[in-house]
């Protein structure tokens, strides 16, 4: 496994690391027993994410994704932010090994995972109880990470 | 990146020693000769193999003959477990081994579960011991195998293989050990162990990658695994890779020869690094026995951080490190040793393995404290987990 | 014993050339990392090996994930027939082999069949050849797996691989080549020749020894046959031989950009040698065939003569040769191939095999010349066999 | 397969190599087919062997044990000749390889067929059709040779 210049200065120096105290929009995903655990402080002002923080538990891969999605839903509204799909994480990062993409996949559910959560303490939707990547376990991924070898 | 580069992941790998390097170059280039060959140059080449037969044989207390040289530490594992299993199927089924042996033997004991064997993979307790009693009472009439490694990778417990062996040997059941970790750190007599068959690997006692080993007992039945020529008395065919051998037999002479030093020196680097760690950095563990352990290894759990980015903190400063974690895997489950000793998935995820050889001094582990303890300090502030804890500390 | 030197049997194995040795150096005490661990001197080597898989699939026209590295190309064949049978093993268990296989296929194939699978032995004709047509015929509903090998150890016999990759390619099953011989002296696009599996070996081509490759194209079902550890993708475990992978690598880069003057030269070495063998010594019979032959190949059979008593005799003058002689190989049955290209067995017991490679040179071939036939009527004169025959003769 | 220093003298300079045109008797063993082929002539007088030849058809081993036995027997009685085990013959040699002992055998089988043939021809015993070393067929010297490989 080899990283990309990018994802180690994201690792090293990682952005916008920390929580809000006052967040709007708070979301967690992952689990420990994993190994990844991703939370995600969202400051929102009329549609505008204007500030955002995070928390990670996990590999250098978890660590840069988190990083460069803090960045990237900078200064975005929200349905910009919805639009950021785990590619555009892993290509801002000048790509992850294959072995570490489901880390891409986690902090597009962060940011997802931390706007529904904006937008159910705003009434917005309601709790649908809608399942998401964390619901999946270890072994799914797992699977999921070698389906490409038959 | 660093001005340093310090390595200490020896169970993972060693670098391979300038007088084992020196002896095996001859046979690149000019001994080149094959061993099966009638003519002057393989006929160099025959004998050169056959010395270090006769040297590892030694060392080990075996019978040049009982010694078999494979690719790799995994083949040796492989043909030993797959080997005497199909050579035993008609009277029984039945393989004990333990839930912390290498994948070489626990997967190759997977595969056989497939194949209608039946295996008991035996718990062990929170430092990763087996007792002989618990060997004793899982053997059935139809037990035709007992795999049980000398010393663990990871965490470094050091089983009682003589007493394993005495109960195999009473009940004439095939005992093989997994030494590959144990070679060049202990000394091994396979005759006083009561050892059937016994894996090594070069490249863990600073011999080269690629070329292990295996002792097989006179009279021990096993089916061949690599099929083919007529090599090692037609039971491991292949042409010999010769100058691997010559350097395995090198490496194991210097590694038994410096034994002692060697033991004196690492088990002075790993209680220090023990003791430091445990003094300086909270919510830690350590992972293993703390007197049956191999002479070298340390492996601590730091609760609230994952092993990848502190092995990768650790490599920006220069030091080269192990975890048990998951993500160095590629797999998404921590180390089944860890979880094995009753770890829950988030500590051994959390998990440092260090390894000390033969080339580290005091002042690799004062550097090592100088920078792991804030290395742990900055991925807690960064991690979720760690939120309740820190406030109650700060 | 000989001022002379002359290495006449590269096909059983070959040194290791300078450059190769050059690359292979600085990842023995240097970059002796672990490929698979995460920091920096563990990326070099995982870096090296990705490289030198990247020049293996360019040079056979695959792709990289399609290569894997093996212990040897025993272990390729080996892993190539029973993974392969195992895996399909629900859709049938008939396999399609040839009687002149290398051991390493042989033997594996007569293993699987006292595991149930039914294997067809294709006989060869006088040549060492199969037909596209027999193997056409021997196929059934429930052949799984068809393994025939590039080009022949002892006679040089270049088989119809293209052809019969197509007859596999239209009929869905998978095709595996044994190319250990075929490797570094003919070129090979394993795309154009509907090869699904090929099998490679370094110290045939001036890498070295204890290390091999195969190639699986994508899609192939396989088994796995070194249980263990996540290399190789999880399909190969053991720890990466990495100064060995860098070996291979860089010898057949190598090969593969000496290829023509290779063969232009070792075409002329070979077609002088088999004519004047053919001009001064009577009672011989070239083995093989004359074109469809690889470049440095040179196979006759002389009779009245035992041929490990050539050999020593052969050695004696400073040349190094083989033999199909049961003698050499410490059987009592000479060669399989020369049996089963229609030779008796006292024909078979006195052949000799002459294999050029890179360093032999016109004047070799003149001091060959000089001393074989006075060796060949030397032991006549000795052999029980030629009495009746040298009175007629003289 | 490695052999000694004698066994290598007796390979390229073997002794006694020939025919003896009217030999007292001649045995041959081996066959072929196995690639190992030994034929010996002896002289005899007053039950003293005064010459002895032999042809050779095999290996290295075949060759040197071939030579070594026609010196052990020359001048030798016909009685003290046929005490001569292939294990004298192996040791005078010393020492052939594990693989390569049966020819050892061989040599022994060779003096004792040669004796024999001169009694018949004598009329000093009858030909009772006993099975010799030669009768072995190749597999089951093979087999005999792996005997210590369990
Ligand atoms: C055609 C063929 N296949 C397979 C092998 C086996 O290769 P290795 O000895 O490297 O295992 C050889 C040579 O020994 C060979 O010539
Ligand atoms: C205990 C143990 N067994 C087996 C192996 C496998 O050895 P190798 O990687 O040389 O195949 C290793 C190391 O990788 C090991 O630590």
């Amino acid at each position: 496994m080899m990283y990309s210049e990018k994802v180690m200065d994201h690792f090293m120096n990682p952005r916008n690391v920390g929580e809000i105290a006052d967040a709007d929009g708070v979301g967690q995903v992952g689990n420990a027993k994993c190994g990844d655990i991703m939370k995600m402080y969202l400051k929102i002002k009329n549609g505008v994410i204007t500030d955002v923080k995070f928390k990670t538990f996990g590999c250098g891969a978890a660590v840069a994704t988190s990083s460069m999605a803090t960045e990237l839903v900078k200064g975005k509204t929200i349905d910009e932010a919805l639009k950021i799909t785990n590619k555009a994480v892993a290509e801002a990062l000048d790509g992850l090994p294959p072995v570490k993409m489901h880390c891409s996949n986690l902090a597009e559910e962060a940011i997802k995972a931390a706007i529904t959560d904006y937008k159910r303490r705003k009434g917005l939707i309601e709790d649908d109880g809608d399942c998401n990547v964390c619901c999946l376990r270890c072994e799914d991924i797992h699977h999921h990470l070698n389906d490409d070898d038959e | 990146m660093s001005a340093r580069s310090i390595y200490f992941d020896h169970a993972a790998t060693t670098h391979v020693k300038r007088e084992v390097l020196e002896a095996m170059l001859p046979y690149f280039s000019e001994n080149y000769g094959n061993p099966s060959t009638v003519y002057t140059i393989g006929r160099t080449s025959k004998k050169a193999i056959e010395e270090a037969r006769e040297t590892v044989a030694r060392i080990i207390g075996a019978e040049p003959r009982e010694i078999f040289f494979t690719g790799s530490g995994t083949e040796a594992d492989n043909w030993a477990v797959k080997g005497a299993a199909y050579a035993n199927m008609k009277k029984g089924k039945h393989i004990i081994t333990t839930s912390i042996e290498h994948h070489a033997v626990l997967h190759a004991c997977q595969y056989l579960e497939s194949e209608g064997f039946e295996v008991t993979y035996l718990p062990v307790d929170e430092y990763g011991l087996v007792t002989p009693g618990q060997v004793e009472a899982a053997i059935r009439p139809d037990t035709i195998l007992i795999s049980i490694m000398f010393a663990n990778n990871e965490i470094g417990t050091i089983q009682p293989i003589a007493e394993i062996g005495r109960i195999a040997r009473e009940k004439g059941i095939c005992f093989h050990t997994d030494a590959v970790q144990a070679m060049g750190n202990i000394k091994i007599n396979v005759s006083e162990l009561n050892v059937d068959m016994l894996s090594m690997s070069a490249h863990k006692f600073y011999g080269p990658k690629g070329v292990g080993a295996l002792y097989v007992r006179k009279g021990v039945k096993l089916t061949s695994f690599m099929h083919g020529g007529a090599q090692e008395r037609g039971r491991r065919a292949s042409t010999e890779n010769v100058p691997g051998i010559i350097g395995l037999a090198k490496a194991l002479e210097l590694a038994d020869m410096n034994m002692e030093q060697h033991n004196r020196k690492l088990v002075a680097l790993r209680d220090r690094t023990i003791e430091e760690i445990e003094k300086k950095i909270p919510f830690v563990r350590l992972n293993g026995h703390r007197e049956k352990r191999l002479p070298g290894n340390v492996n601590f759990s730091f609760e609230f951080i994952e092993g990848e980015s502190l092995l990768l903190m650790l490599d920006l400063k220069g030091i080269a490190a192990s975890s048990g974690s998951a993500c160095t895997s590629g797999s998404l489950d921590p180390s089944h040793v860890l979880l094995a000793i009753g770890l829950p998935h988030e500590k051994a995820h959390g998990s440092l393995r260090i390894t000390f050889g033969d080339e580290n001094t005091d002042e690799d582990v004062d550097y090592l404290m100088e920078v792991l303890p804030e290395i742990v300090r900055r991925l807690r502030e960064m991690s979720p987990l760690y939120e309740g804890i820190r406030s109650s500390k700060e």
